[in-house]
């Protein structure tokens, strides 16, 4: 059984705030289901995701890869069945967990993820992705590196911003999504939608190694307050 | 309703344009004497073929068949480990046919999900090639034969026949002989050998009917027989001669492709 | 994935507990589990805790026509989806045994009770209808998902605003909320189902079953009620053998339940309403337990800018700008209708195999002139095969294609050194 | 198709029998087993017959309702077959067990009545491009033994000779649309030209011969058989080739003269049969189900 | 890189087709046109509808029946292409505002599957597309309905050409461009460039695997730079040789 809902009260974050260059308010919840193995709902602003992770656990046999397990990734929109889009994505975060998870640990044995989406506004894909990671830690599985994600949009003036809202998504003119990984800061996943310049994007590539470091400090944040009582 | 939630969806319902073609009258083929590729009627003229083995590099055998503007794929797989497991296919080996038109293959654009009449055609050349292939020899195991339709310009169930033996042949699966599809078109009271789909859908209503014939041609019998419409007896037996002789004629051009893909084969390892 | 089986002691624990009238999480024999409702941002969604088990309701509309019996009624449409989060067992894109019943159970509570005005909902009679959508997500299965469903589905519609529309001859607009108020549904009243577990044939009742309980009962009466104790639906299932006195006793117990819980739903609506008038945070962001040690928060973060113009300068400037000398593909003169060439490797690869390319090129290059395809033509019956342009065609048109696989194998060896030469370069690159 | 288990020696008697013109129930080589036809067993449904052949048992029903005509055919009805196999027939039908078989017979259903002849289409039609009858022919099979596809047209063809339509009056609408009216009287209805129908004979080429009207154990001998629909006046509709053999042409050109004889030979006695039946009216005893 | 070979084939029952072959990977295009009313959301557009289609008969590993996740990743991939790039302005495809319009159902089928699909389906759309001839439509002010007229055919108005190229990488250190499916299956990521003939980028298409830093991801745009100019050169000769033809 894992920790449960003890109570203790943290220190926030509180820097000084930029109203262009700034990732959303950013917060996080592990373990707050009782079924999955792993389980967490990450938010940014208003866009929420709930993630759950089973596994390691028995596997079909047409989908048993012999050295390694097999990771499912699903993604659950709010209203409606799942579509190709939804597809797109899936493919996009499973192939970016497998390339974290030490997934040759596991052969022949399953693992599923499952991302609800609870609210859309803006930056879903890498709030996905951070759910995703969130979740993974939670469950316990070892991986050779967290990551992250981050989406940048550029507006028709060629302003960049970082973790857009919805609203701003629509008004951009390109759409970045990275997902960058906690050992060297490289990119691990990309995803565009728009046309931009060269420079542009390592603009963007850059600047989201940069929000980088901010979520993996929240990722430790939050794990040192995890298991600050058992310590 | 039903959607597909697997593939890219447009809008909910768009139609053909050519629906919307001002209604001049269509031009008769049936007034005509001849036909309109220069073919004439009642006589076993096949059109132009052209056939080629070996395209596909990852399947065991294809061949690719033109026939006028009829245009076919097919690629053989197998044999493989049969995944169905009942008593069977213990003895002998399973032959599965699939058989798909692409979207874009008809004036009218199709769906992407197979009709009943689809599987209908494929069911048709599944019965057509399995006189054909020695299945006794492969017990337990099944072979995949996939055929795709690019372009349909009528007669495609023969072609398809055809086209399918030839990729078995090509990935040497065991067969009696090839098996040799040609079908014909009743118009009146003359016939249209490998019509195409203007001569299939167009015509005098009245005593219309098609028929398809596969072949064995060195063994000469029968292995698939498909007619539909209205005709009397002694007809369809001068109909199914017809055919018979367009298969006969059709016969040496497969040879000859056949033959040129065992030498392909062959050379590589002499050089 | 399958579910983990309960093992006999476990069930014979639970039953043993039951006939002592215990449970496990120490509630008495009619007590709910803790129900926390919470609302999303926009209108129309919320998540019901029921204990551990958790649902996400939405309800969501769209204009569609009529069905063409009701022209003047609006639809209301409910899908209930068992997450594969929820549980192991619940496999994504299958309908199983439970997910059917469910859905047709939280149907008849909502849509045969007839609690949602329908006919207020249509905007051009035999044209044009709202369609209310109800997308009830289980996302945590700990027992009774019927109970946390049709509270979940039943709040989230009270909670919802539609669009207004307007009509002008036969154009129909819809107006977003920043030019007309959004409008609630007017709902009649709200059926809550309640479950009831049996055990032991019936000697032994339980509201609200917990996971646990649910796979050792014998049979369960779910009782959809509205708090004018008027019954919407009641289904028993598992059979087990009812007397007329316990069905009754349950009908007392639920209509109780009832009340409880549609007091409970109006008073987290109203709080909700006091909250989004106040202008105060509201959605699941701010509903996170702050308090929990598996719980962080972090406040907006800037990400400073300032280098990051130079360094995607430096990181372009130093990859240097792409070579602009392409060179030009050969292109033969097209035959009767089809066209093909090959097109020089670009860089990397030996000149010797560029040289064979080009004989190749130069093989290929003539036959294709020729025209294409002429295999038959049958002259007064007898078969006549021009055969000789095809077969040159053929031929070559495989031998490209062998010559190729042939040079696959060749240059695989030659591939690796490119890309080791690449390599190096790259490292060269960095060192600068 | 449901198959049965046939041993060589079992094989080779039923063989030899048929060399002889001698079956294994005593029939000749072109003789029908036993059969019942009965009429308007069901209800609830435009029209419907019920056939046994042997132990062979099918169950048509006819669902008249209006529709849009087709593009291609704008001033035509149009006929829609579905075929159900239930596992009341056989075990094996269980599931998706039946589907197979189910969409094979209803294609070719189609086939054999894709032609202008067997039925007047035309007579469907109620207003061009607007509406039009659509007649669902659904099959229910009870019980299997062979000869699937003959007992079937038989039912069919019995069925259409039930099948009552009632009549539709068009008016015009207040607003200019045209508004349809279904009379109520039951006897105010059209009936179907059923003269035209085609009956499917089954032949099962058994050694160098071949039979009609196969039982399961025949079908088991026999590598290839042919599928022939006939109309009263003889002319052929729709001919196809079953099993996994293959056929001498000569052979073919024989069957197909069988085919012709027999089903022609059908035609007869199936529309007196079906004739007599109705003139008995209401004091027919009906059996129903039960008999 | 392996060899491209473009033929633009001409399947006369669609109204644009194109066959293109790189390597053994072939891969069909055809593109079919159909009227329909426009989305209520924006009625001065038309719609595009790319769907890719992997049958069994390309390649052992897929099975017949619904598409694989592989082939509705590559539509949706083709669809933020087209959507991205800006290949055909959607309002181009609209005839009458809030009333009629094209939808293009451009179906593209894998017919030998041997690695870097991608680039071959976006080269294949582009060819088809460059190829397609839609006939004229009008509307009759009297009876409201459209009338076609199959003898004033119409190119489409290509805007942007974008050419795709895949890399498969090694652990950040081997990239490998083109590959074929036995280097795809080993490879430890994929990555696959769009860009346009203004060198911009349309798509970074990344999905997972192994990370790359920034100085490799230049390295790699670069190089699809250089091969977006040699395919379009391509793309556009054949074209050429096409013309006089007809």
């Amino acid at each position: 059984m894992r920790d449960g809902p003890n109570t203790h009260v943290g220190s926030m974050m509180d820097v000084a705030v930029s109203p262009v260059l700034a990732l959303r308010k950013f917060g996080c919840e592990q373990s707050l289901l009782s079924r999955p193995d792993g389980s967490s709902s990450f938010v940014q602003g208003d866009t929420s995701v709930l993630a759950g992770v089973y596994g390691p656990a028995e596997v079909k046999i047409s989908k048993e890869i012999y050295d390694r397990a097999t990771l499912e990734v699903m993604i659950q929109p709010k209203v409606g069945l799942s579509g190709v889009r939804e597809r797109a994505q899936e493919h996009c975060v499973r192939q970016t967990c497998e390339a974290a998870l030490l997934s040759t640990l596991h052969p022949r044995s399953s693992l599923s993820l499952i991302l609800q989406i609870i609210h859309d506004d803006g930056s879903l894909l890498s709030c996905c992705l951070n759910a995703a990671c969130m979740a993974l830690m939670d469950a316990g599985l070892p991986m050779s590196c967290l990551f992250c994600g981050v989406t940048c949009a550029i507006e028709q003036d060629g302003h960049i911003v970082t973790d857009p809202t919805s609203q701003q998504e629509k008004e951009s003119r390109a759409l970045m999504t990275f997902a960058i990984d906690s050992a060297e800061r490289r990119v691990m996943m990309s995803s565009t939608r728009g046309s931009f310049s060269v420079n542009e994007l390592q603009q963007c590539v850059a600047l989201s190694q940069r929000a980088s470091e901010e979520i993996f400090q929240f990722y430790r944040d939050s794990v040192r307050r995890r298991y600050s009582k058992t310590l | 309703m039903p959607v597909d939630t697997k593939r890219v969806r447009g809008p909910e319902e768009s139609q053909s344009p050519l629906l919307f073609l001002p209604s001049i009258a269509k031009k008769s083929v049936a007034a005509e004497r001849g036909r309109q590729d220069g073919r004439r009627r009642g006589q076993a003229d096949v059109r132009p073929v052209f056939a080629r083995c070996g395209l596909v590099s990852q399947a065991k055998g294809s061949a690719y068949i033109e026939a006028g503007n009829t245009k076919l794929i097919c690629s053989v797989f197998g044999p493989r480990e049969a995944e169905r497991k009942d008593e069977a296919g213990a003895s002998s080996g399973r032959l599965l046919c699939d058989l798909r038109f692409a979207p874009f293959s008809c004036p009218n654009r199709g769906a992407w999900i197979p009709s009943s009449e689809d599987k209908d055609t494929a069911q048709g050349l599944l019965e057509a090639l399995r006189p054909g292939v020695r299945l006794h020899r492969y017990p337990r195991a099944q072979i995949e034969v996939n055929v795709l339709v690019l372009e349909n310009d009528g007669s495609a169930l023969a072609h398809a026949i055809t086209c399918a033996s030839m990729a078995l042949a090509d990935a040497g699966i065991e067969m009696y002989d090839v098996v040799l599809g040609c079908s014909l078109r009743l118009d009146g009271n003359s016939f249209l050998l490998d019509p195409t789909l203007q001569e299939e859908t167009a015509g005098e209503p009245g005593a219309q009917g098609s028929v398809t014939v596969a072949l064995l041609p060195s063994l000469n019998q029968v292995s698939g027989l498909q007619a539909d419409g209205d005709m009397r007896e002694d007809t369809l037996a001068e109909a199914v001669r017809a055919c018979m002789e367009g298969c006969h004629k059709l016969y040496p051009v497969i040879q000859r492709a056949l033959l040129r893909a065992v030498h392909k084969r062959a050379s590589p390892s002499e050089s | 994935m399958r579910e983990t089986p309960l093992s006999n002691c476990e069930r014979q624990f639970l039953l043993k507990a039951i006939e002592e009238k215990k449970r496990l999480d120490g509630r008495q024999t009619y007590d709910y589990r803790n129900i926390k409702i919470t609302f999303g941002t926009d209108y129309g969604c919320c998540v019901v805790d029921v204990g551990k088990t958790r649902v996400l309701a939405q309800v969501s509309c769209e204009l569609v026509a009529p069905k063409d019996n009701r022209p003047t009624e609006g639809i209301m449409f409910i899908n209930l989806e068992l997450s594969p989060m929820a549980s192991p067992a619940f496999e994504s894109g299958r309908q199983s045994e439970l997910h059917v019943t469910l859905n047709r159970l939280l149907e008849r509570c909502l849509r045969n009770s007839k609690c949602l005005d329908t006919e207020s909902l249509c905007v051009v009679s035999g044209e044009k209808v709202w369609k209310i959508r109800i997308d009830v997500h289980v996302l945590n299965h700990d027992g009774n998902i019927m109970d946390a469903a049709s509270i979940a589905a039943i709040t989230a519609l009270c909670h919802f605003r539609r669009p207004d529309v307007g009509i002008q001859g036969e154009e129909v607009t819809i107006y977003t909320p920043e030019e007309r108020d959004l409008i609630p549904l007017s709902i009649y009243h709200m059926p809550v189902s309640v479950s009831f577990s049996f055990f032991q044939q019936g000697t032994f009742l339980l509201v609200d079953p917990c996971e646990r309980e649910e796979r050792v009962m014998d049979g369960l009466l779910v009782i959809a009620m509205n708090k004018h104790r008027e019954i919407c639906s009641i289904q028993s299932s598992g059979g087990i053998m009812l007397l007329k006195e316990q069905v009754l006793r349950c009908n007392k117990i639920a209509s109780v339940k009832v009340c409880e819980i549609t007091e409970l739903i109006n008073k987290a609506l109203e709080n909700d309403r006091k909250v989004k008038k106040e202008g105060g945070k509201f959605g699941f962001a701010e509903s996170m337990a702050k308090e929990r040690i598996t719980a962080l928060k972090s406040e907006i973060a800037p990400v400073e800018m300032i280098d990051i113009e130079e360094k995607a300068e430096d990181i372009i400037c130093r990859t240097g700008a792409p070579c602009d000398t392409v060179p030009s593909p050969v292109v033969r003169a097209p035959g009767t209708g089809q066209v093909g060439e090959g097109l020089q490797n670009a860089w990397g690869l030996d000149e010797v195999e560029e040289e064979e390319e080009e004989e190749d090129d130069i093989e290929q290059g003539g036959p294709e002139k020729q025209p294409e395809s002429e295999t038959i033509t049958s002259k007064k019956g007898d078969v006549v095969v021009i055969s000789d342009s095809e077969e040159e065609e053929v031929v070559i048109l495989h031998q490209g294609v062998e010559v190729k696989d042939f040079r696959e194998e060749m240059s695989s060896g030659q591939k690796q050194a490119t890309s080791a030469s690449k390599k190096k370069k790259k490292k060269r690159k960095l060192a600068h | 198709m449901a198959a049965v288990q046939v041993c060589e020696a079992e094989k080779v008697y039923i063989m030899h029998g048929v060399r002889d013109d001698l079956r294994v129930d005593g029939r000749g080589c072109e003789d029908y087993r036993h059969m019942e036809i009965e009429t308007d067993v069901v209800s609830n449904t435009d029209g419907s017959a019920r056939v046994k052949l042997g132990y062979t048992d099918v169950l048509v029903g006819i669902k008249a309702e209006i529709g849009k005509p087709k593009p291609a055919a704008p001033d035509e009805g149009y006929l829609e077959f579905f075929v159900d196999c239930s596992a009341n027939a056989t075990p094996e039908f269980e599931g998706r067990g039946g589907e197979e078989l189910g969409s094979e017979l209803s294609c070719t259903l189609y086939k054999v009545f894709n032609n202008v002849n067997s039925l007047e289409l035309r007579a469907l039609c109620i207003a061009p491009r607007e509406h039009c009858w659509v007649l669902y022919v659904d099959v229910l099979l009870l019980q299997c033994d062979g000869n699937l596809f003959d007992a079937i047209s038989i039912a069919i063809k019995a069925a259409l000779f039930n099948t009552r339509i009632p009549k539709v009056t068009i008016t015009e609408g207040e607003e200019g649309g045209a508004e349809l009216e279904l009379s109520d009287d039951p006897y105010d209805c059209v009936r179907l030209n059923v003269e035209n129908v085609p009956c499917i004979v089954t032949l099962c080429k058994i050694g160098h011969r071949h039979v009609v009207d196969a039982t399961l154990q025949e079908k088991a001998c026999s590598v290839a058989g042919l599928l022939v629909s006939v109309t009263h006046k003889g002319t052929i509709t729709c001919v196809r080739k079953v099993g996994g053999g293959s056929l001498e042409p000569e052979s073919i050109f024989e069957m197909t003269e069988t085919g012709k004889r027999v089903g022609k030979a059908l035609h007869a006695p199936l529309m007196k049969l079906l004739r007599d039946e109705e003139a008995q009216g209401k004091q027919r005893q009906k059996v129903g189900f039960l008999g | 890189y392996n060899f491209t070979y473009p033929f633009s084939s001409s399947i006369s029952t669609a109204n644009g087709s194109a066959l293109v072959k790189i390597g053994n990977t072939t891969v069909i295009c055809g593109i079919k046109g159909e009227l329909t009313c426009p989305p209520s959301d924006a009625p001065n557009k038309g719609y595009i509808v790319p769907n890719v289609d992997l049958p069994p008969l390309c390649s052992s590993r897929f099975r017949p029946g619904p598409p694989s996740e592989q082939a509705q990743v590559a539509s949706q991939f083709i669809a933020d292409v087209i959507d991205s790039s800006n290949v055909i302005q959607k309002e181009d495809l609209c005839i009458e505002k809030g009333k009629l319009s094209w939808v293009l159902y451009c179906d593209i089928i894998c017919l030998d599957y041997d690695g870097n699909l991608l680039d071959t389906c976006v080269v294949a759309l582009l060819a088809a597309l460059k190829n397609a001839r839609l006939p004229e439509v009008t509307i009759n002010k009297e009876t409201d309905l459209a009338e076609v007229n199959t003898d004033k055919l119409h190119h489409l108005n290509v805007s942007k050409h974008p050419v795709s190229s895949s890399f498969s990488i090694f652990d950040n250190t081997i990239v490998i461009v083109d590959p074929t499916v036995e280097e795809e299956t080993l490879s430890t990521a994929m990555m696959t460039v769009v860009t346009d003939e203004d060198d911009r980028l349309c798509m970074l298409h990344k999905p997972g695997g192994s990370a790359l830093s920034g100085e490799k991801l230049q390295d790699c745009i670069s190089r699809a730079v250089t091969r977006h100019r040699e395919v379009s050169k391509l793309i556009e000769k054949v074209m050429d040789s096409f013309e006089p033809d007809k």
